[in-house]
């Protein structure tokens, strides 16, 4: 293994330098490292400086319509892919949408079986992101090659035995959901009124390892972090720093006592000041929420319906709103566990307290929400009602209407299904984390592009850096347009303000 | 993602002949333009036409091609294959090609003699020749399965239908087991005085057969049995039987009747079956004297032994041969039989489903049946006809069609009724000196001397009436009526209503299927019309076969038939039977399924479709499994197996496919 | 003649009632339309969903299934596998936009060859007012948005590379 | 290294389930990391299209494409691969058969424009404003690409040599795909690289499995608590394992739910829905047609039943307007 990880190192390596040499043309890769679809298109001014930058989605799925008809039981499977990466978050609304729908309470065990596998499953996504998705623009560095910004760098920044371990805990935490869950991408456990499938009591002490595991990699990655990026000053500047900016609401789920709950709760906003503005039940989403739409995007844009569209701009004017790690924790009075208060509450303190506006803030709240994931585990699986036998209730009465919600690793995610008497989908909506996002992305990349793009210089780096803007986000826009991800060519176009291209970056 | 089994280059070479039939395919359909088309088609090597593909000349023809041409599969385009499939087959063979390396395609019955319109016709024979060529390149070289014949034969049903296929197969040296249900043989037959039209008397034609049989070296008799379990296949079925205790030694009776005597029971106060209960018997009994076998038998639901073990048992006693063994069992048997006849019989119709006859609430109304019994000599009243209070009738009114031709009860007619109504008509009024009323819908007398017998009978005096009655009732309007009942109908040929007073009524009640017609076509896996008599294979072409081959039927349990009729028959039943044993083999069409080991999954989908239980589960391979033999080739099996692991022969999803395509494809 | 829209039908016809009886009809001579094209199956049973919807791929415009009337199936209990397996079949045919009348399932016993007649005008007549179905038509116009890129990329794929649904 | 084989792993319009899988072979990873030169990996790594397009024809050894196709995009990605690949190894329930998306080919586009655009509850849109394919914002002038109205799976775009099936496929499959390419045995062209088998053969219920089911009734998962040993058919759920390929080692049986067919029909059927269809329905109780259909109400939806990730291979391929 040592050998071999050793020469998938020096593959890098000598990739890197390869490249460097070639790296001279002004090319930018696809924005890889994220799920799903984009494109940028920046119009640039007289004076060589951006205009406007746009981040179009390419692409639409319609599951809300090829749903209709399907019996609802079916719907945390179907919407599950959505998503591959965060199926269980899709399965999971699905599931409560259905306890809604069929007005169903799940039993205690079957809620902590799922809270479980939810808790299991925001921690090993999060760890995908921290080691492979958007960690390597910190853990590596921003303008470290291309070729050593994925997970073979990160192993060579932190180590080889590291690199096992992200793998290994990966693999391990994933086979709670896969137990549970029958699938680990794309699971079966979600049914109104509890679960599928029971958990053994001979599993317990397997499923505690691992959790006790989990907790220890957090509080380790937590020191990764640490020790790579906070000892940095340069990426803490690049963190605080105006690009990467935006005052907006945050929205996030709270518990009663307004801490932090990724599986239930209620959802909360705060202004840009900090402030609690809104607070309220999924079920009345629509109360609060509404979605834009532009003729150059195939995403929508929710907003916040009291406050209204004013448009891409920031403020308290604005009804536009953030959701995710750094929104949730904006959003929240504390963490709803001991280890990940201490953390939350350190975030704080180094960020010049509540509410952190600094979109890339959300690496490190990422590694906060994966000590609570943790220490949820560890509370779940030495709760003796997690074996019990009642793992589901069954429904009764007539469907009609049902919404469900949870924090999904990317931010708020509601499933509203509507149905006949037999249960079939006549309606279905799905505001997903990402799409929340939308605008605040949107406006980060073209305030990224406006910062860092003078006198259509366009270089590696600093493409990267506006990639970094909405990669911060870890959104997933295969989630946000319900779209099919895929690979995401990021062409920039420079354009004048005619539209006439002056050049175009594409690969 | 079928994997693409793409054998593009090295077709087969096929040879293609299109017949003209004469005129009948050459008159609608452009024969030649068929077989140049065809010529053009991949794989043909050869493409012709000729006046008669079915003559000699013809099928020489293709032998030859098959030996010059180096032909490998064969198509020809003629008649219908239910025709001259095997006749194309044997010349396929004849040119040393596998006769199953054949296809045929039916121009004529399906295209020629249908259709006017002759550019039509013509586009529709390629359209099918296209198909057959793209077909027949699937095909497998197969074999018929030869099965030897076990020359035992199994009759169930001792009526006199059994009676007489049973003879027939002993004198002609088989080995038969006729198996009846009741205590002795003879049916309904045995129950009857004379018969009509020629009014001998039953018994004397009965009973010599009945002792015949009982007396055969080649027939071994079962009765008070029945057959439980059939397994197995043409040529070689498994029958269990079983044997119902009688509680005495069927060996050591002589039938000498002293036991019934000597039973502690002084009088008869038993319901006797035989009699139709209008006379009693004992719990130890025997149905009539010349019951075959001569045996007693005793009753266990009546005898005082049998029920408390505490009976001091005088007929045992009685019985110099000790036959007597209260601690019989019911016993199975296992036949080995290579055919089957059916002669189950029938049941006659319930009468007290029609309320307004009345039979059950007067006493002066009776069955046919019970009439039958009352005429005859050896019967309850030896013969006396009298009513049940012993009262002789002075006015006797027989009603036609009782449960048959009525929408209400049975559709059919039941062929004997108006005989045996004029046959009964006849007795009474010879026996009692009665008044005979017939009222009839119509009367039906289509067989030898049966019109005659009915000119004797309005000869006679007896008074037909034609209409259907309507209700029996003892409500009296006039003085005379009092205490009569009395017969409402409308005279159709008078035209008014008329009220019959008489003291008897009799029902002349149809002829249904037995009670457990249904079981018993399922225990031997053939099949029932919509009326539940057993389904013949072929109403004209084959009345006595089955569609299940080595099962034949005889008799009143396929249709209501007459005596004659039936005995007529047995005997085609037992010469259909004969035919096959004296083959010595069967051989089986190869269109059998097989199902594919390697792939199977053990799902058990197809084991419950197969009607023949050919399909079972090989609990140790975890696989499915089908007895080639048992399969009877309907294909449900290959066409339900989920995982497409069940593949018929001569039907295989690639051959279907392929003609599908070729249908199509232009 | 006025060209008019002559369906083509694909029937599978069971060999112990519906084709005998198809047989019957030549025999006695009985006149119907000739859009169908007869496929011998032993059992109306051995007609597996698959052959329907394969038959409709290939171009019929409809597809006529033939088998013993309940109860007096050769097979002892055959055709009620098949009635309710094209229960099913017609329920997904309506979910793929599959007009009704395009599919038939028909009971005819070996006597009935006057009702092979009937059923074969009837249908046909039917079939020809619904138009064609023409899916391998269909399929290629499908496809069209694709030819428009092949051309569209200059570094398009040799010809023909693009495979078709069976 | 110069003679490790070159590999590309692709994803069109595919959830990245299919990518998870394949970080999911965990340490396994490393080792075909090891054994082959990535030099296309979107999610994970980062390289040029043009890399691609400068490589001499034939010159990447297999190419791993999964998602359904259904934009110019992926068209021109799938196609460019092919050109450049010995072996195209179909990756998944969506290239090979369209997948959960391909259910849109039960539907138009316009049904999708319409409701997401404007009949969608929240939606906030007078304008009735939708997306353009070509648009004019403040003089600045965007385009979007086209969606294609039909869902396709890969090798009704391209030809594919091999597939791998699942939604999405178990690492153990993916692994002796890669070790099967790597040994060079490769099986004839158009395999499926899985066991060519249903999914009863390694489903722990098996032998639970009546062999007369006659079903009266269908029940739908949320109607009954599943037991966790007995055959699911047998339980009146609806499971298609029996005409299903195995391979997955019946993972949502074990998650005690049925089996919804993801891994796709065996290699002798052409139609997974039609033949599941045949064998369960064929032997249901009733015979009386009321009867019968009384139960087939048991399934609502068919389609999505029995086609949840192969409309797009359906004979019959979409709905028809």
């Amino acid at each position: 293994m040592e050998k071999m990880v050793q020469k998938v190192f020096d593959e890098g390596q000598r990739k890197a330098n390869q490249s460097y040499m070639r790296g001279r043309t002004v090319t930018i890769d696809p924005i890889t490292r994220l799920e799903g679809h984009g494109k940028i298109e920046i119009f640039m001014n007289d004076q060589g400086g951006v205009d406007r930058a746009y981040l179009q989605i390419p692409e639409l799925r319609g599951f809300e319509v090829f749903c209709q008809g399907r019996p609802a039981e079916d719907m945390p499977q179907l919407t599950s892919r959505i998503c591959g990466v965060c199926p269980t978050a899709h399965h999971m609304a699905g599931a409560k949408a259905l306890d809604a729908l069929y007005q169903v309470e799940p039993s205690s065990t079957g809620r902590k079986i799922r809270e479980l596998v939810y808790n299991a499953f925001m921690f090993e996504d999060h760890a995908l992101h921290v080691y492979i998705l958007g960690g390597p623009d910190f853990i590596v560095g921003p303008d470290a090659p291309k070729e050593l910004r994925n997970v073979v760098g990160v192993i060579g920044k932190v180590g080889l035995d590291v690199g096992k371990k992200v793998i290994s805990t990966r693999r391990r935490v994933r086979e709670i959901i896969n137990y549970a869950g029958g699938k680990v991408i794309h699971p079966v456990l979600g049914l109104p009124g509890g679960v599928a499938k029971g958990i053994a009591s001979s599993e317990l002490p397997k499923l505690r390892e691992i959790a006790k595991d989990s907790l220890e990699f957090a509080k380790f990655t937590l020191k990764v972090f640490h020790d790579i990026v906070l000892k940095n000053d340069a990426y803490v500047k690049l963190i605080t720093s105006d690009a990467f900016t935006h005052k907006t609401y945050y929205m996030g789920m709270v518990d009663k006592n307004n801490k932090v709950n990724f599986y239930d709760g209620e959802i909360r906003v705060v202004t840009p000041e900090g402030k609690e503005y809104d607070r309220f039940q999924a079920k009345d989403y629509l109360d609060h929420i509404s979605e834009h739409v532009e003729p150059w995007s195939y995403i929508k844009f929710p907003f916040l319906k009291k406050t209204g569209w004013k448009g891409f701009v920031e403020g308290g004017e604005s009804g536009v709103y953030a959701v995710a790690p750094m929104a949730r924790l904006n959003a929240a009075d504390g963490m709803a566990t001991p280890e990940a208060q201490k953390a939350y509450e350190e975030y704080f303190k180094t960020l010049g307290g509540k509410p952190v506006h600094h979109t890339l803030a959300n690496h490190w709240a990422r590694v906060v929400e994966m000590l609570q994931a943790a220490e949820r585990m560890v509370e779940l699986t030495n709760d003796p009602e997690l074996t019990g036998r009642d793992i589901r209730t069954l429904p009764t009465k007539t469907p009609s209407v049902g919404v469900g919600v949870v924090e999904a690793p990317r931010g708020t995610l509601i499933h509203h299904y509507e149905t006949d008497g037999k249960g079939l989908i006549r309606k279905a909506n799905l505001i997903v984390a990402t799409l929340n996002n939308s605008a605040r992305i949107a406006m980060s990349v073209d305030k990224a592009a406006r910062g860092l793009i003078k006198g259509g210089v366009v270089n590696d780096g600093l493409l990267n850096m506006v990639e970094m803007a909405f990669r911060a986000y870890d959104p997933c826009f295969g989630c946000a347009t319900h779209t099919l991800p895929g690979e995401l060519p990021l062409v920039v176009t420079l354009r004048d303000l005619k539209g006439s291209v002056i050049r175009e970056i594409r690969r | 993602m079928s994997d693409n089994k793409q054998k593009k280059d090295a077709l087969p070479r096929v040879g293609f002949y299109v017949c003209h039939c004469g005129t009948n395919i050459a008159g609608t359909i452009d024969v030649a333009e068929v077989q140049k088309y065809v010529s053009g088609l991949p794989g043909v090597a050869v493409s012709r036409d000729y006046k008669y593909m079915c003559s000699d000349p013809g099928q020489e023809l293709i032998a030859r091609d098959i030996k010059e041409h180096k032909l490998e599969r064969l198509v020809v385009a003629a008649c219908s294959p239910n025709l001259h499939e095997e006749t194309f087959r044997k010349a396929a063979a004849k040119g040393g090609l596998n006769p199953f390396y054949f296809q045929m395609v039916n121009i004529r019955e399906h295209a020629s003699w249908v259709h006017t319109d002759k550019k039509a016709a013509t586009e529709k024979a390629k359209d099918l020749a296209r198909a057959a060529v793209a077909r027949v390149q699937h095909h497998r070289s197969l074999d018929k399965k030869r099965v030897p014949v076990d020359p035992n034969v199994l009759v169930v049903g001792g009526g006199i239908a059994g009676i007489h296929a049973a003879l027939t197969l002993a004198n002609a040296g088989k080995k038969v087991t006729l198996v009846e249900r009741e205590a002795t043989i003879g049916g309904h037959m045995a129950l009857f005085d004379k018969t009509f039209p020629t009014l001998d008397c039953a018994a004397c034609i009965l009973t010599p057969k009945m002792s015949a049989v009982k007396s055969h070296p080649n027939i071994t008799l079962w009765t008070y049995s029945e057959v439980e379990k059939v397994e197995g296949y043409v040529g070689n079925y498994k029958v269990t039987v079983k044997r119902k205790p009688r509680f005495v030694k069927e060996d050591l009776c002589v039938g000498c009747m002293e036991c019934i005597d000597a039973c502690v029971f002084k009088e008869a106060k038993f319901r006797d079956k035989f009699n139709q209960g209008l006379g009693k018997r004992k719990p130890v009994y025997i149905d009539f004297p010349q019951a075959t076998p001569k045996v007693v038998l005793v009753d266990p639901e009546t005898c005082i032994q049998l029920k408390t073990g505490k009976c001091k048992k005088s007929c045992a006693a009685a019985c110099d041969r000790n036959a007597f063994d209260f601690d019989q069992k019911e016993e199975l048997k296992e036949l080995q039989v290579g055919a089957i006849v059916l002669a189950t019989g029938f049941k006659t119709y319930d009468a007290g489903r029609d309320p307004n006859y009345g039979y059950g609430r007067y006493p002066g109304v009776f069955t046919a049946l019970e009439i039958e019994r009352l005429v005859n000599a050896s019967g309850p009243t030896s013969g006396e006809v009298v009513l049940r209070d012993g009262r002789r009738p002075k006015a006797v009114g027989i009603i036609h069609c009782v449960g048959s031709r009525d929408e209400k009860s049975n559709k059919w007619c039941s062929r004997v009724c108006c005989m045996y109504s004029l046959k009964l008509a006849h007795l009474i009024k010879e026996h009692s000196g009665a008044e005979v009323y017939n009222f009839y819908i119509d009367m039906r007398a289509p067989g030898k001397a049966y019109e005659e017998f009915y000119d004797k009978l309005l000869g006679e005096g007896v008074h037909f009436i034609r209409g259907r009655v309507s209700e029996v009732s003892d409500w009296a309007m006039t003085p005379d009526e009092e205490g009569k009942l009395v017969l409402r109908v409308e005279d159709t040929l008078a035209g008014f209503v008329r009220r019959v007073p008489v003291d008897m009524v009799v029902l002349s009640t149809g002829l249904e299927p037995q009670t457990d017609a249904q079981e018993v076509r399922r225990r031997f896996n053939i099949g029932c019309g919509t009326e539940g008599f057993f389904q013949e294979r072929h109403p004209k072409l084959a009345p006595v076969n089955t569609f299940t081959d080595g099962i034949y039927i005889a008799g009143a349990c396929q249709a209501p038939r007459d005596i004659p009729d039936t005995v007529a028959q047995a005997g085609a039943a037992a010469a259909e039977a004969l035919s096959l044993i004296d083959a010595g083999f069967v051989e089986l069409e190869p269109n059998t399924s097989h199902v594919l080991e390697e792939e199977c999954c053990g799902c058990k989908s197809c084991v419950p479709l197969c009607p023949y239980s050919a399909i079972t589960f090989d609990e140790t391979k975890k696989k499915a499994v089908i007895n080639e033999v048992l399969c009877k080739g309907c294909g449900v099996c290959a066409a339900a197996c989920p995982s497409g692991s069940i593949v018929q022969n001569l039907f295989d999803d690639e051959e279907i496919f392929s003609e599908i395509k070729g249908v199509l494809s232009k | 003649m006025t060209e008019k829209f002559e369906p083509k039908i694909v029937a599978f016809f069971c060999n112990w009632c519906t084709y005998t009886a198809a047989d019957l009809a030549g025999v006695s001579r009985l006149k119907y339309a000739p859009n169908v094209r007869v496929i011998r199956v032993m059992c109306s049973g051995r007609v597996d969903p698959q052959f329907v919807l394969e038959a409709f791929a290939r171009g019929a415009d409809g597809v006529l299934l033939g088998g013993c009337h309940p109860g007096d199936c050769h097979y002892a209990e055959g055709n009620y596998k098949t009635l309710r397996r094209m229960r099913m079949l017609e329920r997904m045919l309506r979910g793929m936009g599959i007009h009704d009348g395009r599919f038939r399932l028909e009971w005819i016993s070996g006597a009935e060859g006057d009702k092979v007649r009937t059923v074969v005008n009837d249908m046909t007549e039917k079939v020809r007012a619904l138009g064609p179905l023409d899916l391998p038509g269909k399929f290629k116009e499908w496809d069209k948005e694709m030819e428009e890129l092949e051309t569209q990329v200059n570094s398009g794929p040799a010809k023909g590379e693009a495979v078709h649904a069976r | 290294m110069p003679d490790k084989p070159k590999v590309a792993f692709y994803w069109c319009a595919s959830c990245g389930g299919c990518e998870e899988a394949v970080v999911d072979l965990a340490e396994d990873i490393l080792k075909v990391v090891e054994a082959v030169d990535i030099v296309l990996w979107p999610v994970a790594m980062d390289f040029k299209k043009s890399d691609i397009e400068a490589r001499p024809d034939k010159s990447i050894a297999a190419s791993f494409i999964n998602g359904a196709v259904r934009t110019s995009e992926q068209e021109e990605w799938a196609r460019l691969l092919r050109r450049k690949s010995q072996v195209v190894v179909s990756f998944g329930a969506c290239a090979n058969s369209g997948g959960i998306p391909a259910l849109a080919n039960q539907f138009h586009k316009e049904d999708i424009l319409k409701f997401v655009y404007e009949d969608c509850p929240g939606v906030d849109n007078k304008a009735k404003t939708r997306p353009q394919t070509e648009c004019k914002d403040e003089g600045r002038t965007l385009s979007l690409p086209e969606l294609r109205e039909t869902v396709r799976s890969l090798d009704q775009v391209i030809e594919v040599d091999y597939y791998l099936p699942g939604c999405p496929p178990t690492p153990k499959v993916i692994m002796a795909a890669v070790q099967a390419l790597l040994s060079g045995k490769l099986p004839p062209r158009g395999t499926v690289l899985s066991p060519d088998i249903a999914l009863c053969e390694e489903c722990k219920r098996k032998d639970s499995k009546p062999a007369d089911l006659s079903l009266a009734e269908f029940k739908r998962p949320h109607q009954v608590l599943i037991d966790p040993e007995k055959c699911l058919l047998a339980q009146g759920l609806v499971c298609m394992g029996p005409a299903t390929r195995s391979g997955c080692e019946a993972l949502c049986p074990a998650g005690n739910m049925p089996c919804t067919g993801c891994f796709g029909p065996t290699s002798r059927v052409k139609d997974q829905g039609a033949k599941f269809v045949s064998s369960v329905f064929s032997n249901i109780a009733p015979k009386e047609e009321k009867e019968i259909d009384a139960v087939l109400d048991g399934i609502p939806d068919p389609i999505g039943s029995f086609y949840r990730y192969g409309l797009s291979k359906c004979l019959l391929r979409r709905k028809l307007n």
